[in-house]
């Protein structure tokens, strides 16, 4: 178990999420260290898949600016390793399980804990199909993320008990992406999750403006935001570095206090 | 419990990698599916269908003319080509959509390569007055115009992913996110033995009537069973179909004929099981044409419908255990295999299935002439007409 | 004895009105088709062929959601679409042909359209391993380079004819003057229920198989005959076929539909029995389009299949003798059917079948529920998409 | 019964074909006129039809010419009317059943005696069609010209028997056009003929040269010309009465005495 969990203790954690090696390698430390400095709680940074199941266009979109810089796996814990040069700020990775599968679930956990990286958000891998990864994450002590959904119902209680380091809870049905409203009754969902679990829960799918971080930061311990960071990295490629900053500053000021 | 052994595994494959947003669902699909398959009821409407729709039982067809000229085993025919809409596809959407439909959905989705799960999904969704959506890399949309218009002719909704590399593997991720993105009132009816738990074992209970009518056909025709059965493999329901019943025969081999493109050692190749390595993808632990990373591959083959980057896991489970074996046959050897059951059978087979006729090629003449293969010609190839001229450098253009 | 009671005479129409090369082997066709008809081992593999290779006995489906939306008749489709070679054409060619095989022949030579017929020839000298040569008119083989392709797959030779219009009247007259030039080893396998006698009685006689199982196969359902029999009619082989065996009963009402392209009442149809009046062609006498002089005019039809001026000579008389009803159905019309059979049933059927679907739509409605109607689906649709497409002007051009 | 039995009494006969109204009607009465001046003993006139089944690319582009210059039934009588203001030489039509159906079987042959056509030549009716329409060609004394063919075989007898006029012998299988070589076995059908009538025959169907000419008139009574003329006529146009003329005579001249 990572140290994840702390990092809620005592604020509202706003978690920032970027495409590893969106527009390239350099650029993605620089903007890793931005969204720190700007305040960004946790920074959840993508490893690229070819087919990335959970994500819209705007991620998929920065999936292939960071292919053609050449993401793979290896570049990307190169490029953690980077980023550990200028910023302990608490990292997990989101990234599809193949890419674990095939780099030995074993070898990525312990890379994982070598690099500094809490946590693993796994789209792809519900809970019935953990128990492949989770005695490997366990032992080296990387958090297994899980997604609490707006239709995950009478699942919720297996899921969260099982959570460690925070639980993911997605704000709508779909894909990733930004989204001017979100229809769903997230208080209850997040009160559902409360009453058997007291891993904190961070809202992503859809958020975008510090309006909404004030909102969902009042239902939730944190809020996930993606698509929005994304876009401004497609707007300014490897110059968005104070762009993210400033962003990132608005995002966690917006939020509640504990 | 290992990851190894847990629900919906073929051995070491299977399982139900997908987002939780489509847990619940599977859930209940699976609930479903395991109470509607032993309801008398569902199984006569879905028989019934099979037979007064799909025009089944489809024929057993003795290929006398290349029995003699290869001169080697008995050479049958399983005539899917003959089925209402020209494969085996519609078998597997018959009963997935009257799942769909008993479990009160008013909503069919579909992925297709070049169309031809979605021309069946489009049918039986006018047959029973459901919306249909059928998603279609932009790539596909473009070469095959006729199939995008023959399901709006259908009643269908076509849209073309511009995502990823715009073909098939895309349009199966796009189905996925426009389930996610609305799971209540819509079935994702799932192209072939590939996917979530239970969609490889619905695929594979719905396409087992191949292998139960041949082998009943075969036993009444000749007293015996084959000694092989050749199918074409893509996502592998028409092959896991053709195998189901002989699979506890131990005498009968089978065997998955996948498309080797240029070659299985070449890039350009969709020969999963020979090329690919174990992988997690599309809802399924199995094997995948993949780099060493777990990216996934394009592939590559001249028929569509072969043209996927994995297999269903089930026939991965065949392949490890041994008790199938797969084989490779190139784009060249398919083209000639077209030709030639045209000519001496007078049948234009899919290209796919021609996969499966060059095999059986090879095969028959290692084997004694007491001995009988059946292949299945898994659909009709008149839709591959004009790509076989562009191949041999023929101008068809109207 | 005057020229409208002799030989081969549809009350007064029929006749062998063929130039003299060709009548010592009309002779020789007719002894031989005499003997044949009679002969159990003939009869006994041209049925095994129709069950085994061309896929009979063909589906007789009840359209139920055609039924309920039109709210008449119960509608019941005999289903020659799902025909090995998709169309009832392959019934009338196995029979033709395995009496050339019995008489000798090694060469079949056809006319053909759109290319129908041509396929189903070459077909099934593909099975036999005849030669074959198909004429087809210069603009068919211009618009139908596919199927040309498709015969030519099959092995085929395919003559493009240059004289006349350049369309299937041509090609008729163009295998008519190949078969004067080599009649020794050559059979020239009809395409319709056309051209001099025995052709029409043969033609008849092999597509009778359609109306005998669909009144068996209504029987067994219902325990009734059918109110209403409807059919399109290009040169009338499907029609007769599907009329035959209840042209004895008089309770059944039989509906020829032509094409009346534009309408009837404009040049650019191909209603002949609507708008043609007696003639002598094409080795009969019978009811044709043309001018009044007697110059046999070009038709015009949205349906290749029914662009024919001329109608077999059985037809004629059952319209004078007033036993069947002829009526025209329109190129929008039959769109319109094409389209609504395709989103009701999920059937993909022939414009040219979609000409009986549409007269169906109008019929139902003013019949009792009690009442049932067989409408022959002579063949799929697939072929048409392209065409209707284009009819709505939508570009489907890859 | 008409009087052409008789041009065969003295001599062989040449008898030469044209298309009525190629290229156009004025041409065709002089074509006639000179093809009777040059020594033509019979004219054989198509009367045009829309699907010729029994002609050649060579007959069938010259019917095309004369539909182009408007023929129809109406007009070819016309023409005959024309011509026989300029020459009294035998006529015969050569044309199908159909045009003959359309006009009335009775006003065709009595529209023929009027105008002094002898004699019809119709591919499409075989013996077992001509009870329709021979009692009125009987009735204007018409003759029907029937066809012998090299597969007409033991049909022979019955049709020389009903013949009038002559009989036109086809020399090959097939249809009209010239030949180089002609394979049937012409003397013995030629006798088969004899055998049962003393109708005189003149062979078709491939005939072009003057040696032809000699060697079929040693066979038979008279010898048929069809596409080499229409070819003259094809290459010179309105022009071509010279050539023909001396096409004829050429013809004529070759053809052995009686
Ligand atoms: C005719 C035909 N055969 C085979 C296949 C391969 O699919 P599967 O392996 O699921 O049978 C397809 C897929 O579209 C097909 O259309
Ligand atoms: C599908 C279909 N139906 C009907 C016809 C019309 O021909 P017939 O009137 O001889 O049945 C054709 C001719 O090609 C055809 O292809």
């Amino acid at each position: 178990m990572s140290n994840l969990k702390q990092v809620f203790t005592d604020e509202k954690a706003f978690i920032a999420f970027v495409v590893a090696g969106d527009p390239n390698f350099d650029a993605t430390v620089d903007h890793i260290v931005a969204l720190a400095e700007g305040g960004a709680d946790i920074v959840e940074i993508g490893l690229p898949f070819s087919d990335p199941v959970a994500d819209g266009p705007v991620i998929q979109e920065a999936d292939l600016r960071a292919f053609a810089a050449g993401a793979n796996t290896d570049k990307v814990f190169d490029l953690v390793a980077a980023v550990r040069q200028r910023t302990q700020v608490p990292l997990v990775f989101l990234t599809y399980l193949n890419l674990i599968f095939k780099y030995g679930y074993d070898a990525f956990c312990a890379k994982c804990a070598e690099l500094g990286v809490s946590g693993l958000v796994i789209p792809d891998m519900p809970y019935e199909e953990r128990a492949g990864l989770a005695p490997y994450a366990d032992q080296h002590g990387v958090d297994l993320v899980p997604l609490i959904t707006p239709t995950s119902g009478d699942r919720i209680a297996k899921i969260a008990k099982a959570a460690t380091g925070f639980i993911y809870v997605v704000s709508s049905l779909g894909i990733t992406g930004t989204r001017d409203e979100i229809q769903t009754d997230l208080g209850s969902l997040v009160s559902q999750i409360k009453a058997v679990t007291d891993i904190p829960t961070a809202i992503g799918f859809g958020v975008h403006t510090p309006d909404q971080a004030a909102a969902l930061g009042q239902v939730a311990d944190g809020v996930i935001v993606g698509s929005a960071i994304v876009k401004l990295i497609a707007e300014h490629g490897d110059q968005a570095a104070p762009y993210l900053k400033q962003y990132a500053h608005e995002m966690k000021a917006a939020l509640p206090a504990k | 419990m290992t990851e190894d052994n847990q629900t919906g595994r073929y051995g070491t494959y299977g399982g139900q990698f997908i987002p939780e947003t489509l847990m619940s669902e599977i859930e209940r699909i699976t609930a479903a599916y395991n109470h509607y398959k032993a309801d008398p009821e569902f199984l006569k409407e879905f028989h019934d269908l099979l037979n007064n729709y799909a025009n089944r039982p489809s024929l057993l067809y003795f290929a006398e003319q290349m029995t003699a000229d290869l001169g080697g085993a008995q050479i049958y025919f399983k005539r899917e080509d003959l089925n209402h809409t020209g494969a085996h596809k519609i078998n597997n959407v018959i009963g997935q959509a009257l799942l769909a439909k008993r479990m009160g959905k008013t909503r069919l989705i579909a992925e297709t390569g070049a169309g031809q799960h979605g021309v069946a999904t489009a049918t039986i969704a006018a047959l029973f007055n459901m919306d249909c959506e059928v998603f279609m890399g932009k790539e596909d949309t473009d070469r095959q115009r006729l199939n995008v218009y023959r399901m709006e002719l259908l009643g269908a909704k076509v849209h073309a992913v511009t995502t990823g590399t715009q073909v098939l593997k895309d349009a199966v991720t796009a189905t996925m996110q426009e389930w996610t993105r609305r799971v209540d009132d819509t079935f994702y009816v799932m192209g072939s033995a590939v996917g979530p738990y239970p969609f490889p074992q619905m695929v594979h209970d719905f396409q087992s009537v191949i292998s139960k009518e041949a082998k009943q056909q075969l036993l009444q025709e000749t007293g015996k069973l084959p000694d092989a059965v050749v199918a074409c493999v893509g996502g592998g329901s028409n092959a896991i179909g053709s195998f189901a019943d002989f699979i506890d025969d131990p005498s009968v081999k089978l065997y998955g004929v996948e498309a080797a493109g240029d070659g299985v050692d070449t890039d350009r190749t969709a020969a999963t099981i020979e090329r690919g390595s174990d992988g997690i993808f599309h809802g399924m632990k199995s094997i995948f044409l993949q780099d060493k990373h777990g990216q996934i591959d394009k592939v590559y083959s001249i028929s569509a419908g072969l043209d996927y980057p994995g297999i269903g896991p089930e026939h991965a489970a065949l392949a490890k255990s041994g008790r199938a074996e797969y084989v490779g046959i190139t784009d060249a050897e398919s083209v000639d295999a077209f030709e030639y059951i045209a000519k001496t059978e007078g049948i234009i087979a899919a290209v796919e299935s021609c996969h499966a006729v060059a095999y059986v090629e090879k095969l028959a003449p290692t084997m004694r002439k007491d001995q009988i293969i059946i292949c299945t010609i898994s659909g009709r190839g008149d839709k591959d007409v004009a790509s076989i001229a562009k191949y041999r450098g023929v101008d068809i253009n109207e």
